[in-house]
Parts: structure tokens; C-alpha cells; sequence
């Protein structure tokens, strides 16, 4: 026997068909979802990604910045491919190629190494440091690595690298995005704050959120109230530039100097509470003006509050244009209720995004029936139950920290809904049930353009609206039978 | 068409020289220094590499390459569809690889294929109090719930190499516990230089746990053959397994596209194992060749030409049933081939076309844009060794430029050089060249469509290459104000 | 025998199954589609209304205006719930109920007794009269009418009442459309022209255009290259107004007094050679200012020409947004041509529509297979043909004047192709055809908020790309094998 | 119910009279005279009309009323499935009325049903020199086309009374030539006040071209009826049908909804005749009257409480094997139907509706809303007649509003006063009464859901009100701002 196992040599047996149709039927019944639900140790595809993956996005939402993954170089070209894959444009960044030797002696030299390359090839304005697991496993000292490639002067002194630890294994890719936020907001404002001066300016964070559309919303919203504005990491641009025949490496993002003097804002908003509370606390502590922290306006209400807020932190009056906007918007709303009302859906992405489906399908009369959350808290678990609670459509829906989406695959098997609203990773358990999938969340690898359409504000409710029904009209109108299929729907 | 050497106009070993040297320009005197071996002029003749390779990633110069891991997970035990593979280790790497790479799988997903993302997500207190008590924990709930499962292989992630974790032991109790096999890989991903070390860890893996632990219960045939190093992007192994069986051979076992772990256990008993991607499976033909006296054939199944040639030099092998087989084959085809040309070659004669892709196609897939009249200006690999590079001269125009592991700089620049009408790499090039309006097809993962393998195959590529040089698209790039 | 017919009395026979399925395949045969484009007299299926229509549509793009049938009161309500079932909104529209008598005596009681109570229930600011079959017929004299109206004092002097003669028996909604049109702006500018006035305004007339999303893109595009305008006929509002609690029967539409001073316009775009060619003609003589007639800019060829236009007209650079938004569309163009290269289509619609599909096809390197006006011209195919000539994607497409859906039924099951763009009566012949049909067209009874979305300028061809692409990869997924069906595409 | 006079608290002759003044106050001096005796309290107890109606329409003031066309073509002869209806004119009538009445058909559209928009498209020359010759050539084409139609109806469009074409003779001509009832119609839109007379030449014209002309081939039995008045609106004949054939009875034909010509024809043999739409049908059921002795039966299939004292009236004209089955279909569905009450009368209760429907749902639906609990505050018809508004009068609450033919500005005005929690309308009025925030359900497509006749009907009836009333989307209609 020449392998290590000791087994003896069997003659192989296939698999027969009635074995697999045995267990086809058995992965859809209530005694396997017990059995699932069971698992302590076995992740079967989770909805998240790891942290240094937002920080990565966040990075990318700076002027001129380059991102730079301290450790493994395979783990750089993950976070590009990604990122690639779901906005369909470039995602320039670098590692340090940390390898055995860096396990051992730890990565300053390929650290220094790599900003010395990273500065000459590609001319950063900043560059942003985060770490993948090795550096953080063998505990690397960044502030010292960094401080000592400027005293080597490996790269100029006025060059700002803020960096940041973002752990995979902790947490996930929004809280990459807060910790690498929070660290280049520290580095840009420092020294930055100047008693008594006001921008006059709302200094808006858009949170971990990964359509530009979004981005797009929030300026035109913004514009159109007449408010001097910061999008504190705008990927608006950088992951949705012209093809005009020419590759700008550094295709957007917040101006460095706007950055730097947010610190002096009128107002903040940071959206999206789940993936901003360090920057938020922070930003409270030191940045002047008033601070407000607020979910991810998807749906006409949280929308309103959002206008409300503006229009409160600028002493403003809501715009006609917006009021309109929104009256079209509730317009959509009444006119299509027919084909959502009482529909139960199975909801999962990030914390920020669920409370927007969530409020968003409520409002609607549609039920939120499975809501999950392949890595929740019990505080979205308490705010969740409370939307649910707020509506007679949230009656018999249940809540799922911590779950990931071969436990949703048995929850849609044996308790059915009617649609999935989540990302590209749904479409397995979506096509097992045999439902469709709307993909809202992050990432979209199959279908083209959905990160350039709105979720947030009133366009956004219209745009969710409008996919939603008329795909249940299409599944109507392609499964009805001949004397059902009619003009009218 | 490998024998003759071919010339580009206007392309000289002195062009191309200049050309790298404005390049390494912008480096410090370091980075130029550990990069300049790795660019150079093609030297046709000489049959062998103009650059150095396989060496460590030079930092912060935004290097294409992968991982350990990706060449484990993500190349080798991914593709097979019957084993539940357990990204071991903290969430995002197995995450990333889910689904990305296109091997196409048989079966039902959680059934008796496991196209899905097995993880341990490794927290905190993982790190510190090691994960070995969990993976066994979890190697019992993978029994459970997927009972079809052949066999589970635990990949190590980076953190498992760095907390001491004995992987080894766990697989092999576990093993023996739930009845199963259990293979573990050691495949972090900071070890070696590239995704080519997790080739070759999984080779070794291969070797350890698997190879001749299984027999196949119909008996021996002299036709029978092992396709090694297909790995079923986008169907890739069921047009070549069909082309193979046509010229009447048995197809045992695939390594591993499609794959199934017996049959993979059992490959010990074929007659001929034929390779496509020599640089991810050479290990385990040679180890079976000095093991069990099987020999090993390289093949090119990309574009007629190469096609006809490989079918004939596997017919060699073989008596003279298969010779027959392989001359009606060739004969069947050859017109089809010939009405794809004739349609397409017009519109795409002369056109230059520069590739960056793995360890295998950019030296394979060269015939198959010559089908078709078009012409490599510049070829490199992420993660080829010296021995991929031999075999690349010949196929390569004379001085053509081969960038071995080129910085997105490096290839930026060379592309502003060159022009070329076409460029293949990955979904990390992909925007950046269409952005500056050059066509471009992922030559990773077919850009979605394919299968590229064999002779169907060629009718999509071809397809596939005159749409992305030739669409009107482009046309709309240039704008009129 | 109790019946007129002669008869004898006969037994029923029921038709068998095996003479369905015979009539079934039958009708899908090369030698059934000869017989089909035999028909002289019989039309089956046609894709457009009649002229009326079209009037109606112009008078609700102008503030205040009533449209005003004059004829049957079955008319009026077919115009209206054929709007209402479009747009799903309301179409306030009377008519004066003329019936036997009327025919008799024509029509001028129920004009004057009409035009009172109009006023009084309904206090417009103008009075949009167009006629439908029965005065038609009979000839009745509106100029009389209308004169004899504000002689008798039945409606007060100032009231503008323009009138159109829209006879259903001649040309389609598109030609009602144009009278209505030229006859408003002749009636509202009379004795407005100023020597030396120049509003410094273009003056946009979109054609019949019945998407409110283009009305609005054609506004935002003009507000970007800060050219003030006035748009002739603006439906936008109209029909895409609030829903905020109150009804408001003239809820948008051009002002009346910049319609009247659009004589003294800077310059003129008539958009939709062939829905406004009477009032393009009439502009030219009359208004100052430049004048040039375009074809609805669909694709991004026809979209640079408009900007253009708008450039030179106006002697304005192409503003650095609208540069960027092209960008951004042609990398939508060219990150998805894989997903529409060398489809073949089946295109339907009015003339004006047919000519943007077919560029905008042509540029994404798809082949429209099948072009069908059911109310073309000669110089509508020469002008199709000239730009199927002017791509190789045009070598074997084929177009077909004056020729109904029954006929699209017949080449499509003869000569299949991949998708129908049209409109909601298109659905009968994509279902036999087992084909996508996507509504870019009117009417759209059938799904929501499809007038929302533009269908010209930039993002009308990320508009139009994305729910093609999408459909495609939608079909791809849910048809493939289980073993092809994978995270990408 | 109607046999107990309710009151509805605030709604008193005086306060109706008073709304009804307001609205006329609008009026120039002659409107108001011609609109006033149109607009009346309801007189419960009188049984009788308190309004006039089947007037002509007003000039100007915006009524919902069609024309004569519309109620040939689009209430009688569309749902004809088997014939082919040739819209005779101009393009457009047919044109808007092509599938927009959702009277679904069986069998495959253009093969056994004719679910399509024929028309002979008159253009200027038809006008001047008559269409009469292009009829004929179209009938030819028409049954070459479609040979399995049972017949063709020719339906006048305006111009075709104006200029004197003869499409009797031609239909006559054809018919024999072509061996196939061809049934000319002369419902030019211009005649009459509204669709009623369309209803009403539609009538004569079974009379005098269909009704005998053919025998069921199957022995008739004692329980043979004809469904006379539901034109299949989302279904409401395939739902009707199986409760009546539960009860035991043969439903031989169906006017005319998923109808069949032969079956039409045949109709003179049933032992009774169901009519549901009074007002379409009624001149039918005289003439089998007096012609065959038919007996008639008006029944009303909305909501429970009709369904059940119509199940027992029609029990009471056959045997006791019916009436047991009357009795054990009522006890059957009875629990369901309460269940369905149970779950949607809480959140109903007391809900005020307003109705403006064609000839027959303004009063026949009124039943089933009390069913759940709501009260009607108005109604009215389009096209009623005096014998309609006598059968409405005791279904309404004392005093509430009766309007004939109401314009928008009345009916605006009325809901402005009355603030019903619904409005059951048309498409026409759907979104007037949406922007003001009022619910609404269009009662003549039932809003594309459906069926609402019969108890599956009431299922799908109570949970559309209950969604319209409840949708929490009117909640957003006031901006907080």
C-alpha cells in the first residue's frame, strides 16, 4: 500500500440513481434542516466576504489612492477579481507578496520594498495600507514599519500612508471598510481642524455600499437642496469611469483636500450604521458641526428621513423638485401595490442593506418572511424585530443571525416564499425552489448594470418597484396557461 | 507551424529590447534589477527561455499572481465534483474562489456534486487556541449532511501554517472515524512563490492519499487513457473527452475537471496519460511513469492545427484501429474547421494579439489565433517555470517580447507599444484595456462562453474573437466632440 | 326557419384535436406565410391607433388644455383608457357626444353645447378640438363652428380653441399628432412674432414620443449645456405626475405663453421626421431662429448627432458631464456586446421608434432581422434600408412596409429569430415564438413604469442594454442544464 | 339583506340632495337642467328608480360612457371565442379594444380561438367609394386564413351608416359562397345614447341570423340551461359554470362569454335560461320567452349571501335532486366562505364604497361588499335603464346617492363629500381617485385579478378589497414635508 491513508484498495462503486434521488428529496426535508441548523463548526457559502476586502473599497474612494495589502500577494488579486466581477471595471492594487521568509522575520522589508515600487510606478497621491492574515497572525507593527520606511526615506515624507489591521478572521468586508475609513479620515485631517471654521458643507458617508448608482443618487439629492457637500469615499467615479479610450488609473474619488477639511464640516452623515460606528465615534469626538448617524434610506420612509434630516441640519425647505420626486415615487408605489402585496420574500445581504429591504418590502404590504444574516448582532437582530413588529405584514416573519445560505436553501425548501432578494450567491437556492432572485446586494457577477441603478431614495424605490413586479408579471405571463395568458396585467 | 520561425514587420530584438528598457525605466534600482531577467525578446530557434521565472513576487509592482492556495483550492481539488472541499481557515478565500474559476461540474449541487463554499471561518479564538478541535467537529457535520460525498479535502488557509495546526492528524483520525478519505493539503497561501506551489503540494497530496487506493471494477482496455490538466473550464474536458473518445479511446479518469476522486484513485492502471496543462500536472506524470511505467503524452487540443497534430501523436501511440479513427476524425472535421476559417479569417488576418494567462496558454493557445491569420506580438505567464518557457520559444515569433510575470505596468506599457488588435488575460486586465479601446477575451475563464478545447470548441473560439476584434462597439469609443 | 340566413338547421359538430393540431402547425408554415402575405383586404393585428390618438396626446402636453372629441363619445373613451392603461394615469378628455342626429344635422349643437359645459365644469386654459370619424364624414366645418361659438358667446372670446381635422380613415396616431401640433402653435403664436425678439431659447418639439423618461432626459441634458428651452408639447409631467393626496386635472404641460413665444426662438429641433413633418414645415416659414428636423437620437450615433446640434445651435462645448455620461454609456456598450453580438431581432413600432432600434442595434453589432412599420412610407425604407446598408450587420435583414403583427407571426415561426422589440401586442406572437419581447414601444398595458425609463440619449442605451443583456442571461439561467448552470455570465 | 332597509349614520335625503345641488351648481343653465333628474337620494323602500336614465349624453361634461360599437363588439360578440370578429372601419376601434376586456377564451388564438384585432382599415378611398367590395374580399381572405372559425361577425364602425355601404347583402352573399354564418351588425358607435343600444342590435341580430340554426348533438335532458350575461371576465364563466354544475344542472351554452357560435345557435332548446347581466341580455331571454317558452332567471353570483338565495330560487325551478345539491354545495362552501370573512370583515367592517360600473355591477355587487361588512354610499350606471335603477333601489341604503351617467365633476365631487374608504370604477377613473389617496378597484376588468363570480370568485374578491383598502401604501400618500 503506497499511500499513507492504510486503506485497502476498493473497486470503485457508483453512486446510483436512486441513491441520489434519496437524497435530492432528503436536503429538502424539515429533518435535514434540523440537522443543518445543528452545524457548530461546518460553513456552508456564507454571504460575507473578510474585512481587508471594504478596506480595500474604501480606498478606492479617495483621490489618487492607491490600496496596498501588507501579506500574501494571492490575497491583493482576490480583492481585485472581486471587485472587477462586480462593477465591471478596473480595481488597481497592490501587495507586498509577503511569503515564508515574512513569517519568519515579518514584513518590513517587503513592506518598504513594495511602497518604494508602488510610489515609482504608479504616482499615488496616498497610499492605503491594510492587512490580510498573515501580518496580523504574526502581529507585524505597521505605525513602526511605516514610520521607519519614511526615516529610510524608502518613500517621501509628506507621502500620507494611512493604514489599518482588518483581520479576516473577524467580523467581515463592512468592518474592513469602517477601520481603513476611519484611519485615512485620522491621517488626512490631522493637524486639519481650524477653530471657528465651518465648510458649510454636509460631509455625507455613504457607508459600505457597493452601487454607484447610490453615489449618483446622493449628489443629485444633494444638489438639488442647494447643499455644498463631501462624499467621505466615493467610489461613484472610480468604479464607473468612461471607456474614452484612454485608462486613467485613479479614475475618482473624494478630492485629498476636501478630505482634509471635512474636519471643519456644517454636518455629518454617516449611512449605515453597521458598517460605520468606529468612524462615526470617532467623527463625533472630532469632527465639528453636528453628527448624525442614519440607516440606508432604502424605501419612501427612511427616504423621508433622510430629506428631513438635510433639510434640518442646513435649516433648509425640501426642494419642489424633491417633493415632486417623491409624490412619482408613491406614485409607483399605489399603482403597482397590486403585484407585491402580501408576497413573501427571503431576504439576506449586510446588516446596512437588510434594514433597507426590509422597511422597503413592509411598506409595500410584501412580508420580509426569512430574514437573514450570515454575520449579524443581536443589536440588527432588536432593530429588525422592530420594523417587524411595526407592520402586520411582519407578523409571521422570523429573524436568522449568523446563518449562512445552505441554511437559507432549507428554510425556502420547507417554508416557501415567493422571490429572494440578496445577491449572485442566491441563485443555487433561488433555482432549487424555483424562484426568482433580485439582486440588490454585493456581489453581482452574473448580470450587467445593476450597480449603476439607484436602491437608495425615491428613483431607488421606483427602480426596486419596478424590477420586483414586473418579473412576477413575466413569471405570469411565461407559466400561465394558454386561455390565462391575456393583454392586461 | 512550431518548425518554421516566424517574423513580425517591424518587430526586432532591438525594438522589443528598447521597448522593456522603457519600461524598467520608471523602476527604482532594485525593482529593475530583480525584474529585468524576466522581460525579453523571443528567441525562436533556440528552443529555449530568454527569461528567467518562478521567482518570488517582486513587491508593490501590482503582479497578477494568485496563491498556494489558489493553486490548490482554486486549480487542482476544486474541479472535483464529488468531494466536499474544505477552505480551512478564516472566510474570504474560500469566498473569493466560489464559482469564479468555471469548472463546470455533473450532477446535482449538494447532492452528489459540491460546487459550493466549504469553510471552518476561522474567528479570533481560532487563531489563538488553534482550529483543530473544530475541523474535526466539522469534518463529522460534512459526513452528515453531504452522505454522497467521495471523499473531503481540508485546504489550509495562511493562519493554519502559522498556529501550529496539525492538519495531518485530524484528516487522518477523522478518516478513519467517519470512513471516508480525508486529504489534507498544506497549501497556505504565503508559502512559495505563486499559485504553481499548490499545484505541486496537490500533486504531492494526490500521490499520498489518493493515487491507487481505488481499482475500476470494468476490466483494463488497451485504449485506456487518463486526461490529466483539463480542468472543464466552461466544458472544456467534455469537448475533449468526446474528440478522445471518438478516435476510439477509453477516457478513465480526468484530472480533474468534472472530476471524480475514485476515478482519480484508480489512474494507476491506465495505459497513456495524455497532458494539456503541463505546468499544473507534470509532477504526478512523472510520479506515475516512474511508479507504474505509465507514459506521458503533452497535447494541444487549441485550433485545428494543433489539434490535427496532437490526434496524430496520440495515434502513435496507440495501434492501428486508433490511427484509422484519428485519420477519419481529422478528415470529418477538417472541413467544418475550414468553413470557421473561411468565414472568420477575413476579418481577422494580420491581427496582433497579446496574451498574459497562467502556466499553460500562452504558448498553447498561439495556434489557434494563427488559425485564424492572427499574430502574437508579446506572450508571458503568471507562474510558469523554465521548462513552460523552452517550450514557448518555438511557438512565438522571432524577438516578440515574453514578459514573465509582468507588472501591470510592465504590460500597460508594452501594450502602448505594440498596439496589438486583441489582448487575452484576466478579469484583472480586462477593463483596463477595454477602457483604453482595446478588445479583449479572458483567456482564464473563456470570458464566460467556451468551451475553447477541441474541435467545437475552436468554432466558439473563433466566434468568440472575431466578435470581440470586430464589433462595432469600438467604433463608439473615439468620441466626435 | 325563424333565422334571415336561409340555413338548415344542423347538428353541432365539434372541432376535432387532430384538426386543431393540423390548423396549429399549419399556420406556422412557409406555405401559410405565402397566403398570409397575400391579403389585399383583411388586416390582422396591426401595431398602430388612429389619428385622434395622436391629437389627444399633443393637447395634454400643453398647461390647462382640455382635449375636446369632437364626435362620438365612444372615441373619447377609447383615446383615454388607451392612455390611462400606458401611462396609469389619468387622461382627462371630453367629447361632445354626437350621435344620429348629428349625422343629420352635423355637429355644431353638440360643439357649442360641448365647449359651455367644458368651460364650466372644467375652466381650461385652452380647448384642444380634433374630430373623429362622423364629422369627418359629414364634413362638418369646425372654423365655422368655433367662429359661430364665440359669436353667440357660448365660450369667451379669448379662449383659444385650436382645431385639427383627424380623420381615422388616413394615416395613424403619428399623423393626428402633427396636426394637432402645428395647428396649437399656429393658433397660440398668431401675431406673436417680434422683429429682432430672440427668446435665446431652443424650442424641442420631441414628436410623438410617449415615454414621460425621455421628456425629462431631453430637460436634463439641455440643463446641463445651460441652453434655456422651451419643449413643445411636454407630456412629461402630465402624464407622470405626484401622487400626494390631491388631483389635479392639467398636472404639467408647456406653458401657454412660452409656447406663444416660441416663434421668437433662438432655434428649433424637431425631433421625429416622421411625426412632424406639417409642423417642422410650418416652423421653418414662420418661427425665426434656425430650424433642423433630427430623428430621435436612440443609440449613441444618433445621441452624439443631437448633442451636437444642440453644441453648434447654441455655440456651446459639450459640457465635461455629458462627455463623461457618453463615456460611461460606452462602457456599458462595451463591457456587454458579448451578450447582444449577432442576435437577430424582430422590430416593430412607428416609424420614428424603427429608425432608433435599428441604429441602436447596429451599433451593438446585433442584427434586426425583421423591421415592420404597419403604417410605413417609401422614404422610411429607404431610409431603414440605407442604414442596414451602412453595416455588415444589416446584410440579411429585411424590411416590410404596411404589414401587420400577423405577418411579424408568420416570418418570425418561418424565419425565427432571438427577440421582439415592440410593444404589449407584440405578446402573442414572442409567446408562439417562445421569445423575449421587450416594450420600448406603445402601448405597454402589460408591465409597470416602463415609460419611466428613457429609451434615448446616453443613458436610454444603458436603459435599453441592461434589460436586453439581462433578459438573455435571464433565459440562459433558467433554461441551461443543471451542469452549465454556474456563479458567472 | 335587500329586504331590510339600512341607513348609513350621517346620510340623509337632505344631505344627499344638498351634495347633488353643490354639484350642479357648476353647470351653465341648460347642463344642470338636462344632469339634475340623473342625480337622486335613493328611495329604498320604493323599489323603484329615483333617477332617469338611457338619455343622451350630455356634450362636454366628461361622461365614462362608450358607444354603440363597444357594446357590440366589445361586451357581446369579443368573447365569441370561436368567430372571427371583423372590426369594419377604421383602424382604431378595434385597435382599443384588442384584448383590453379580458374576456379570457380556451383553445390556441388563431387556431380555434380568434382572440385578435381583425379590421378591414378603411382609408380615404373605402370612405369615398364604399367599403362593400373589400368586405367581400376580406370575408374570402378571412375564412382561407382561418378555417376552423365558426363564423364571422362584420361589426359596423361609423362611417359605414354614413356612406351607405350594404354590409348585409355582402354578409349574405359571402355566407353562401363561403359556406359560413357571416353575421352583419350595424352598431355604428354614433347610434343611440351609449352601449346599450350596441347590446341591443347585437340581440336582434341572434335573433334574426343564429339563434336555431343548429341542435346540440346530444340528447337534452332536463337540466340543460344556458348561462346567459357573463362574458368570462378573468374567468368568471369557468367559475360560474362548475358551481352551476355542481348543483347539478348542464350549462349547454354561454352568452357569450368563452363562447361558441353552434352552441349559441342552439340555445333555443334549454329548459332555462340564467341571465346574469340584465341589462346586455335581457332582450334575448324575452324572445327565447316568447319564441321557445324559456323560462328566465335573473341570479346574482357575488358574495356569499346572493350566491345562496341564487342557488336556492334557481333549485326552485327543478326537481328535488337539485335542491339537494343546491343544499349540500351551500353547506360545502358556506365554512370556507365565513373563514374568508373571518379573516378580511375585521379590517373592512364598515367601510364605505362608492360604485360606477356599466349596466349591472353597480347594484349586482353591492351584496357581496355587505358580505364584508361594507356599507355602499353611491352607485350609479353608465348605461342603465329605469328597469335597472328599480332592481338597484332596494339594494342601496336609504338615501344614499343614485347618479346616472355621472360626468368626472360629479363623481369627483360626490367622493370629496362622501370620503369612501374605495371606489369601484374604470381605468378612467383609477387614477383621479389614486391621487386623492382613495383606494380604488376597477370593477369592470376586477383590476386584471379575478374571477369574482361565484364562491372561488369571493375568495379572490375578498382578498383584493381587503388589499386595496389595507395596502399600507396609501400610509405614504402625505409627504411628512
Amino acid at each position: 500500500m503506497s499511500n499513507l491513508l492504510g486503506l485497502e484498495v476498493k473497486k470503485i462503486v457508483e453512486t446510483t440513481p436512486e441513491e441520489v434521488e434519496t437524497v435530492k428529496n432528503w436536503i429538502n426535508t424539515e429533518e435535514y434542516k434540523e440537522k443543518n441548523f445543528a452545524r457548530q463548526a461546518l460553513v456552508i457559502n456564507p454571504a460575507h466576504a473578510c474585512q481587508p476586502l471594504g478596506a480595500q473599497l474604501v480606498a478606492h474612494g479617495f483621490e489618487g489612492t492607491l490600496p496596498f495589502v501588507h501579506g500574501s500577494q494571492g490575497c491583493a488579486s482576490y480583492y481585485r477579481s472581486t471587485l472587477n466581477r462586480h462593477f465591471r471595471e478596473p480595481a488597481p492594487a497592490v501587495s507586498d507578496a509577503m511569503s515564508e521568509d515574512g513569517a519568519v522575520f515579518g514584513g518590513q522589508n517587503n513592506l518598504h520594498e513594495g511602497l518604494e515600487n508602488a510610489v515609482a510606478l504608479y504616482k499615488p497621491k496616498m497610499i492605503a495600507v491594510f492587512t490580510s492574515c498573515m501580518p496580523e497572525v504574526i502581529g507585524d507593527d505597521l505605525t513602526a514599519f511605516i514610520k521607519n520606511a519614511k526615516q529610510k526615506s524608502v518613500v517621501p515624507k509628506e507621502l500620507q500612508i494611512p493604514y489599518a489591521n482588518t483581520p479576516s478572521f473577524n467580523g467581515t468586508h463592512i468592518h474592513g471598510y469602517d477601520s481603513m475609513l476611519v484611519s485615512i479620515l485620522q491621517t488626512l485631517t490631522e493637524g486639519k481642524q481650524i477653530e471657528g471654521r465651518c465648510t458649510g458643507k454636509l460631509n455625507l458617508i455613504p457607508g459600505c455600499d457597493f452601487n454607484t448608482g447610490d453615489y449618483r443618487e446622493y449628489k443629485r439629492i444633494l444638489k438639488e437642496f442647494g447643499v455644498p457637500y463631501t462624499i467621505l469615499a466615493d467610489i461613484g467615479d472610480t468604479f464607473d469611469s468612461p471607456c474614452d479610450g484612454t485608462y486613467n488609473i485613479y479614475a475618482g474619488g473624494t478630492k485629498l483636500d476636501d478630505a482634509a477639511d471635512s474636519i471643519n464640516g456644517k454636518a455629518t452623515i454617516a449611512i449605515g450604521p453597521y458598517s460605520t460606528p468606529k468612524t462615526f465615534n470617532w467623527v463625533k469626538d472630532n469632527y465639528s458641526g453636528k453628527h448624525v448617524s442614519m440607516p440606508m434610506p432604502m424605501g419612501i420612509e427612511k427616504t423621508d428621513a433622510f430629506i428631513m434630516k438635510v433639510a434640518e441640519l442646513f435649516g433648509k425647505e425640501v426642494p419642489a423638485s424633491l417633493k415632486n420626486e417623491r409624490g412619482r415615487a408613491v406614485d409607483a408605489v399605489t399603482d403597482s401595490h397590486q403585484y407585491m402585496h402580501g408576497k413573501k420574500f427571503a431576504v439576506y445581504g449586510d446588516p446596512d442593506y437588510l434594514t433597507g429591504y426590509v422597511s422597503f418590502l413592509l411598506e409595500m404590504g410584501a412580508r420580509p418572511h426569512h430574514i437573514l444574516c450570515s454575520r449579524g448582532s443581536k443589536k440588527l437582530e432588536k432593530e429588525l424585530q422592530a420594523l417587524l413588529d411595526g407592520s402586520m405584514y411582519g407578523k409571521d416573519c422570523k429573524i436568522y443571525m449568523n446563518k449562512d445560505l445552505w441554511h437559507l436553501r432549507s428554510l425556502i425548501m420547507t417554508d416557501p416564499v415567493e422571490a429572494i432578494i440578496g445577491d449572485t450567491h442566491g441563485k443555487f437556492a433561488a433555482r432549487d425552489a424555483g424562484i426568482p432572485l433580485f439582486r440588490f446586494g454585493f456581489p453581482v457577477f452574473d448580470r450587467v448594470n445593476k450597480h449603476r441603478y439607484p436602491i437608495i431614495g425615491y428613483q431607488g424605490v421606483v427602480n426596486m418597484v419596478t424590477e420586483i413586479c414586473n418579473k412576477f408579471i413575466d413569471i405570469k405571463d411565461e407559466t400561465c396557461e394558454d386561455r390565462y395568458f391575456e393583454m392586461m396585467r | 507551424m512550431s518548425d518554421k520561425i516566424r517574423k513580425i514587420e517591424g518587430i526586432t530584438k532591438e525594438s522589443t529590447q528598447a521597448m522593456i528598457d522603457d519600461a524598467l525605466a520608471a523602476y527604482p534600482e532594485k525593482g529593475r534589477k530583480k525584474r529585468a531577467p524576466h522581460l525579453a525578446p523571443n528567441d525562436a530557434a533556440s528552443g529555449c527561455a530568454s527569461v528567467k521565472s518562478n521567482k518570488k513576487t517582486v513587491p508593490g509592482v501590482m503582479s497578477a499572481r494568485g496563491c498556494a492556495y489558489a493553486g490548490a483550492k482554486g486549480v487542482v481539488w476544486g474541479p472535483i465534483r464529488d468531494m466536499v472541499h474544505v477552505s480551512h481557515g478564516p472566510v474570504g478565500c474560500g469566498w473569493y474562489s466560489w464559482g469564479t474559476r468555471r469548472n463546470l461540474m455533473s450532477g446535482i449541487t449538494g447532492v452528489n456534486n459540491f460546487a459550493m463554499q466549504f469553510t471552518s471561518d476561522f474567528q479570533e479564538k481560532d487563531i489563538v487556541y488553534g482550529g483543530d478541535k473544530k475541523l474535526a467537529v466539522l469534518l463529522r457535520e460534512a459526513k452528515e449532511l453531504f452522505p454522497l460525498a467521495k471523499g473531503i479535502s481540508v485546504l489550509s488557509e495562511c493562519p493554519v501554517g502559522l498556529i501550529g495546526d496539525d492538519i495531518n492528524s485530524v484528516a487522518k483520525a477523522s478518516s478513519k472515524e467517519l470512513d471516508i478519505p480525508i486529504i489534507p493539503c498544506n497549501c497556505e497561501g504565503f508559502r512559495g512563490v505563486s499559485q504553481s506551489l499548490g499545484h505541486h503540494i496537490s500533486n504531492d497530496t494526490i500521490r499520498d492519499y489518493i493515487i491507487e487506493t481505488r481499482e475500476f471494477a470494468e476490466p483494463s482496455s488497451p485504449y485506456d487513457i487518463a486526461l490529466i490538466g483539463d480542468y472543464n473550464i466552461g466544458g472544456d474536458v467534455w469537448s475533449a473527452k468526446s474528440l478522445l473518445e471518438e478516435i476510439g479511446l477509453n477516457v478513465k479518469s480526468v484530472w480533474t475537471g468534472d472530476g471524480e476522486l475514485e476515478k482519480i484513485a484508480a489512474t494507476h492502471t491506465v495505459k497513456l496519460n495524455l497532458i494539456h496543462c503541463y505546468r499544473s500536472m507534470n509532477y504526478m506524470c512523472k510520479v506515475m511513469e516512474e511508479k507504474y511505467g505509465i507514459p506521458w503524452l503533452e497535447f494541444n487540443f487549441f485550433g485545428p492545427t494543433k489539434i490535427r497534430e496532437s490526434l496524430r501523436a496520440i495515434g502513435a501511440r496507440f495501434d492501428q484501429t486508433i490511427q484509422d479513427k484519428v485519420e477519419m476524425t481529422i478528415a470529418k472535421y477538417e472541413p467544418i474547421m475550414q468553413a470557421i476559417i473561411d468565414e472568420y479569417k477575413p476579418r481577422l488576418d494580420g491581427k496582433k494579439v497579446m496574451l498574459l494567462v497562467g502556466g499553460l496558454r500562452p504558448r498553447h493557445t498561439i495556434g489557434a489565433y494563427e488559425d485564424l491569420g492572427m499574430d502574437c506580438v508579446g506572450s508571458g505567464y503568471e507562474f510558469a517555470h523554465t521548462d513552460d518557457y523552452d517550450r514557448t520559444a518555438p511557438e512565438m515569433p522571432e524577438a516578440t517580447v515574453v514578459y514573465d510575470d509582468p507588472s501591470e505596468y510592465e504590460f500597460e506599457k508594452f501594450a502602448h507599444a505594440l498596439k496589438p488588435d486583441l489582448i487575452g488575460s484576466g478579469i484583472k486586465e480586462k477593463y483596463v484595456f477595454q477602457k483604453m479601446g482595446i478588445p479583449f477575451r479572458q483567456m482564464h475563464s473563456w470570458d464566460y462562453s467556451g468551451p475553447y478545447h477541441g474541435y467545437n470548441g475552436f468554432e466558439i473560439f473563433a466566434r468568440d474573437v472575431d466578435m470581440a476584434v470586430n464589433s462595432p462597439t469600438w467604433k463608439l469609443v473615439k468620441a466626435p466632440f
